[in-house]
């Protein structure tokens, strides 16, 4: 952890970055996002395995835009995060340096998008044991057990929104749900509006989610809403071998096409 | 459920399923009258979450039919919209909603005759499956008879 | 007489429906049910929830003058989701109508004064209302002196009552529109509202100036009044924030510890200035 | 000070199911603890710390429709949502800090007009609370002038001694009609000392120190910058709090029909204070913190006398990035001015 901080200390003091986004010792958790725009406080930078919360959120917000140049404590789903919004040119090449961590003391600077790419293709990364068997639990449930599985976890939900503050993918300045014209998904926390949201959400991170988890951690009512993109995530690698998060450069996939695209359904 | 009419909504693109569906007039093929027909100018705008809004309207079943591949008006709406139905489809697999009531096809405009039949097979299988009773179910919520809390 | 339901509006019906601009409209309603509509009464500067059932709920201000009975006109610009619902509807139409919400302008502490209204395009609706109540009281007020600018010659609503307060010999009315605005045959004055405020050099003794417009003119129209005189505790404005329910419990339109529902819209300037930077 | 029997609760449950009142208590469901109805008092969960949701909803339910409209040719109605067929409501297990929680929204929902949802639902609504034998690091109660076993705004309060029976104070004369349902388990005790039931919980800060520096430090845009930095932006503090009440009015249906309703709504979400043209006042996360503190630090006290926080906790477990709300208003309390 001391050449995390080491790290940051110098890129500060030259005035590489003007801020180190990382974590510091937490209150209520182990440990909690913290920014660093002065090298001697650096010290508060920690790294251990409650560490998870993604930091690339941090990226494309609001505060961030007039800052300059930014340095991200990143593990393997945050540098993944950056690929899908380097790919959607949500922030200039080299604008953001990534202190690439696994765990292990050491830590490496990756400025350019294909040193990110060498490093994510360098360190394959599966989903949390629990989470592949819960998805394996409800993939193997039937059409009408899962609906039902989906009504009782939805029916709770009260749109606080919390999965998609916590997404680093969720970025837009105005999401559908704020607009009004047309109120396409409703305001309201029914069990319809609920389920709208839900899919609208899971439908517009199919091909960009980095399966980081963020959103169902960030769920105060502990929804597993994490298994809609999880299952979309695997179901289009399957489908077109498209693996996110691997790639700035390569086109997303729902804005791509092959004319030999295989499907089943269509007479 | 011997004397239930479906309701069936079709999302077609103007420039052949729908010219398809006149060439079924115009030839004088018959064919169910449970479908409403919605015109939208390529497969590659039909929004996902229309589907759902018809569903929550009310219709038992649903249609979505464009062009071939390579047809296309606008060259590639309908291979955009294909990789759209695929993701789609698994995401409402996922959610428990019943595949079987969307039925997905390519008509052109000369293909009067598989229009009718699309349309009829899909009512015949829709009146199999009876109403769309969960997603009925799911639309009365906005009545708020019961507000489910935590 | 408050309802008992505090969120079900007055079903109110449009009578005469008038073109003032581009995209703006003025509206007059009468209340459905004779009998809320003869103990309704409301004061100037107080403003209201107009809905359009199945789009929501928008907030502007009653536009009429108390003193007129029987009826409220309300003037809006077609921008969000319920005023383009709004515009929509033609006379005969029904819509929901909550209030009168909010504080007033104190009309009795102005007697013997001088009164300067100053306003800019989509706010002249709220002066208007104070105008004809003082108006209709004209005996009351020494000299009575009207600006108001908008960005070009179609902008200008009320075009009609412009026209009547020209001609009215105890009404001093200066219209302008901004620079380029103007057409070949416009007699008014060219330029924005501040430059056209200062040419007029306003007597600041014994003068009460009520201003409204957008942020950009309050911003240069108030340092004109102090350059003139004029003490912060008599110049009044309204502000405007995002609101809901109108009566200080959705938590929405407060600048710090203020409710603009409750204790605004109507504003001193004295008290602006002791509000923090958040409206 | 009366005494409760370690067996006697499930028959006051049976009894107040047979006055046909319907029972809120915290249960395990999907893994979190929740209020939810229950019908016998084996189902309640006996030893638990906080749930994860307040019990607000049950005056203030996330979703409330206010009125259903039709709209033919011949013209608009709007009818009024029919209130008056309500269950009465008996809320058990309910935590000190919970039951003060309900005053901060009767303050606000009566406050000079009345809501006459509010005032149905709190009508029906009979509050047994339960003292903290517990606490965790998130509790504050004792730094908001509550403590552990406070009987404000709970009916009944009942503190369980060692032998797992309960001493029970009736508070209200709505306890007292709970209890003249069944006398015969109430038995009169000798005043027992309720403090050596309770947990401890250590002091944050120091109450009026808080309501003073904060009310003074709205200018102070660096302390809220520092603290708001990594806050998401997101609703889940304000929906799991006892005492925010915020809310949005919205319509929904289709031309024909369909109803108004007020739904839960956030200081936090970046579209909470839009303009229509796009100005909004509160631009930066900096700015929605400062008003989720001073709202209830500053503003409630000042306007209807009384603090907007009850020091639950909710909001500090709940939060996805860690914002304790003690762990900043104690540095609020302790700034020099």
């Amino acid at each position: 952890m001391d050449n995390l901080i080491k790290k940051a200390k110098e890129l500060l003091e030259n005035n590489l970055v003007q801020v180190v986004i990382g974590y510091e010792k937490g209150n209520t958790q182990k440990s909690r996002p913290v920014f660093i725009f002065k090298a001697e406080n650096a010290d508060k930078l920690i790294y251990d395995e409650s560490c998870h919360y993604n930091l690339a959120s941090y990226i494309t917000r609001q505060e961030m835009r007039h800052t300059g140049k930014m340095a991200v404590v990143a593990n393997i789903h945050a540098l993944k995060a950056m690929l899908v919004l380097a790919n959607e040119h949500q922030f200039i090449e080299g604008n953001v340096i990534a202190l690439a961590v696994d765990g292990s003391s050491d830590v490496t600077e990756l400025k350019t998008f294909s040193e990110i790419e060498e490093y994510i293709a360098s360190h394959p990364v599966e989903l949390k044991e629990k989470e592949k068997v819960l998805l394996e639990k409800i993939k193997a449930l039937s059409k009408e057990e899962r609906w039902e599985f989906w009504q009782n976890e939805l029916a709770r939900c009260f749109k606080c929104y919390a999965c998609r503050a916590a997404c680093p993918m969720c970025y837009c300045h105005q999401c559908t749900v704020d607009c009004n014209k047309p109120q396409w998904i409703t305001v309201a926390p029914h069990q319809l509006g609920n389920y709208e949201w839900q899919m609208m959400r899971a439908m517009h991170l199919a091909g960009r989610c980095v399966d980081c988890g963020a959103c169902a951690e960030a769920c105060p009512l502990d929804i597993p809403i994490n298994m809609l993109t999880y299952y979309l995530s695997e179901s289009i690698e399957s489908n077109f071998g498209f693996k996110t998060g691997t790639s700035a450069t390569k086109l997303y996939v729902l804005s791509d096409y092959k004319l030999e695209d295989k499907e089943n359904f269509i007479r | 459920m011997e004397n239930f009419e479906p309701k069936i909504v079709a999302f077609v693109c103007n420039w052949c399923t729908y010219a398809g569906a006149d060439l079924t007039g115009t030839s004088r093929i018959k064919y169910a009258p449970n479908v409403k027909i919605i015109r939208f100018p390529c497969t590659g705008r039909i929004d996902f979450m229309i589907l759902m809004k018809a569903f929550v309207n009310g219709a038992d079943g649903i249609i979505v039919s464009g062009c071939h591949p390579n047809d296309c008006h606008y060259t590639s709406g309908n291979f955009h919209a294909r990789r759209r139905w695929m993701v789609f489809r698994n995401l409402l697999d996922i959610m428990g909603v019943d595949l079987e009531r969307i039925t997905f096809s390519w008509v052109s405009a000369a293909e009067g005759a598989k229009w009718a039949e699309i349309v009829n097979s899909t009512v015949d299988k829709i009146k199999k499956l009876g109403p769309y009773e969960n997603y009925k179910k799911l639309a009365d919520s906005q009545q708020l008879k019961e507000v489910i809390h935590g | 007489m408050k309802k008992e339901n505090i969120y079900l509006p007055y079903l109110m019906r449009i009578v005469s429906v008038r073109e003032e601009a581009p995209e703006v409209r003025t509206y007059r309603l009468q209340f459905e049910n004779e009998e809320e509509g003869n103990q309704f009464e409301f004061q100037a500067g107080q403003f209201g929830e107009y809905s359009v059932a199945g789009q929501g709920e928008s907030t502007f201000c009653i536009a009429s003058s108390p003193t007129r009975k029987g009826y409220i006109e309300c003037t809006f610009r077609k921008t969000g989701r319920v005023t383009a619902a709004l515009a929509d509807l033609e006379a005969g139409s029904f819509i929901g109508f909550r209030g009168p919400y909010g504080n007033i302008f104190p009309i009795e502490e102005w007697n013997g004064k001088n009164l300067l209204f100053i306003a800019g395009g989509i706010a002249l609706p709220p002066m208007r209302c104070v105008i004809w109540n003082c108006l209709d009281l004209r005996e009351k007020f020494k000299d009575f002196t009207i600006l108001y600018g908008a960005r070009t010659v179609n902008d200008l609503v009320y075009k009609h009552e412009l026209k009547e307060w020209e001609e009215r010999t105890d009404v001093n009315l200066v219209t302008t529109v901004d620079p380029g605005g103007q057409t070949e045959d416009w007699k008014g004055e060219i330029g924005f509202v501040p430059t056209i405020l200062d040419k007029m050099a306003p007597k600041a003794e014994n003068t009460i100036a009520i201003v409204c417009g957008p942020p950009i003119m309050i911003k240069y129209t108030f340092p004109i009044l102090e350059k003139y005189g004029f003490k912060d505790e008599n110049i009044f404005t309204t502000l405007e924030n995002r609101m809901k329910c109108g009566f200080g419990k959705c938590g929405r339109c407060n600048v710090g510890k203020v409710f603009v529902c409750k204790d605004g819209p109507v504003f001193t300037l004295a008290q602006l200035k002791e509000l923090p930077a958040e409206y | 000070m009366k005494l409760l029997k370690k067996e006697a609760l499930p028959k006051l449950f049976e009894k107040i199911n047979s006055a046909d009142k319907v029972i809120y208590a915290p249960v395990e469901n999907h893994g979190q603890l929740v209020y939810r109805r229950v019908s016998a008092y084996d189902e309640v969960k006996k030893d638990y710390i906080q749930t994860v949701q307040s019990a607000k909803y049950v005056v203030f339910p996330k979703i409330e429709k206010l009125l259903d409209y039709q709209n033919s040719k011949d013209g608009t109605s709007l009818s009024e949502a029919v209130i008056d067929e309500l269950p009465e409501i008996v809320l058990f297990g309910v935590r000190p800090c919970d039951a003060a929680g309900f005053d901060v929204l009767k303050a606000v929902f009566t406050w000079d007009f009345n809501d006459k949802f509010y005032i149905e639902r709190a009508k029906k609504l009979t509050i047994i609370g339960l003292s903290c034998s517990k606490c965790d690091n998130e509790c504050f109660c004792t730094s908001v002038g509550l403590n552990p076993g406070s009987t404000k705004g709970s009916d009944i309060l009942l503190t369980k001694n060692n032998e797992g029976d309960y001493l029970a104070e009736i508070v209200t004369d709505k306890g007292q009609a709970m209890v003249s349902l069944c006398t015969d388990l109430f038995s009169d005790h000798k005043d027992d000392n309720k403090e050596n039931y309770l947990t401890k919980v250590p002091v944050k800060f120091e109450k009026d120190a808080a309501i003073e520096k904060s009310t003074k430090s709205f200018e102070n845009e660096q302390i809220w910058f520092d603290q708001a930095m990594r806050c998401l932006g997101c609703g889940a503090c304000t929906y799991v709090c006892p005492t925010c009440s915020c809310f949005d009015i919205q319509d929904e249906g289709t031309s024909a029909k369909g109803i108004r309703y007020r739904c839960w709504d956030s200081c936090g979400l970046s579209q909470f204070t839009i303009h229509t043209s796009g100005h909004n006042p509160r631009e930066e996360q900096s700015q929605r913190w400062r008003q989720r503190i001073l709202h209830k630090y500053s503003y409630q006290p000042e306007r209807l006398q009384v603090l907007g926080c009850v020091g639950c906790g909710r909001c500090s477990r709940s939060c996805p990035v860690d914002m304790n709300i003690a762990e900043h208003v104690e540095t609020i309390a302790e700034i020099e001015l």
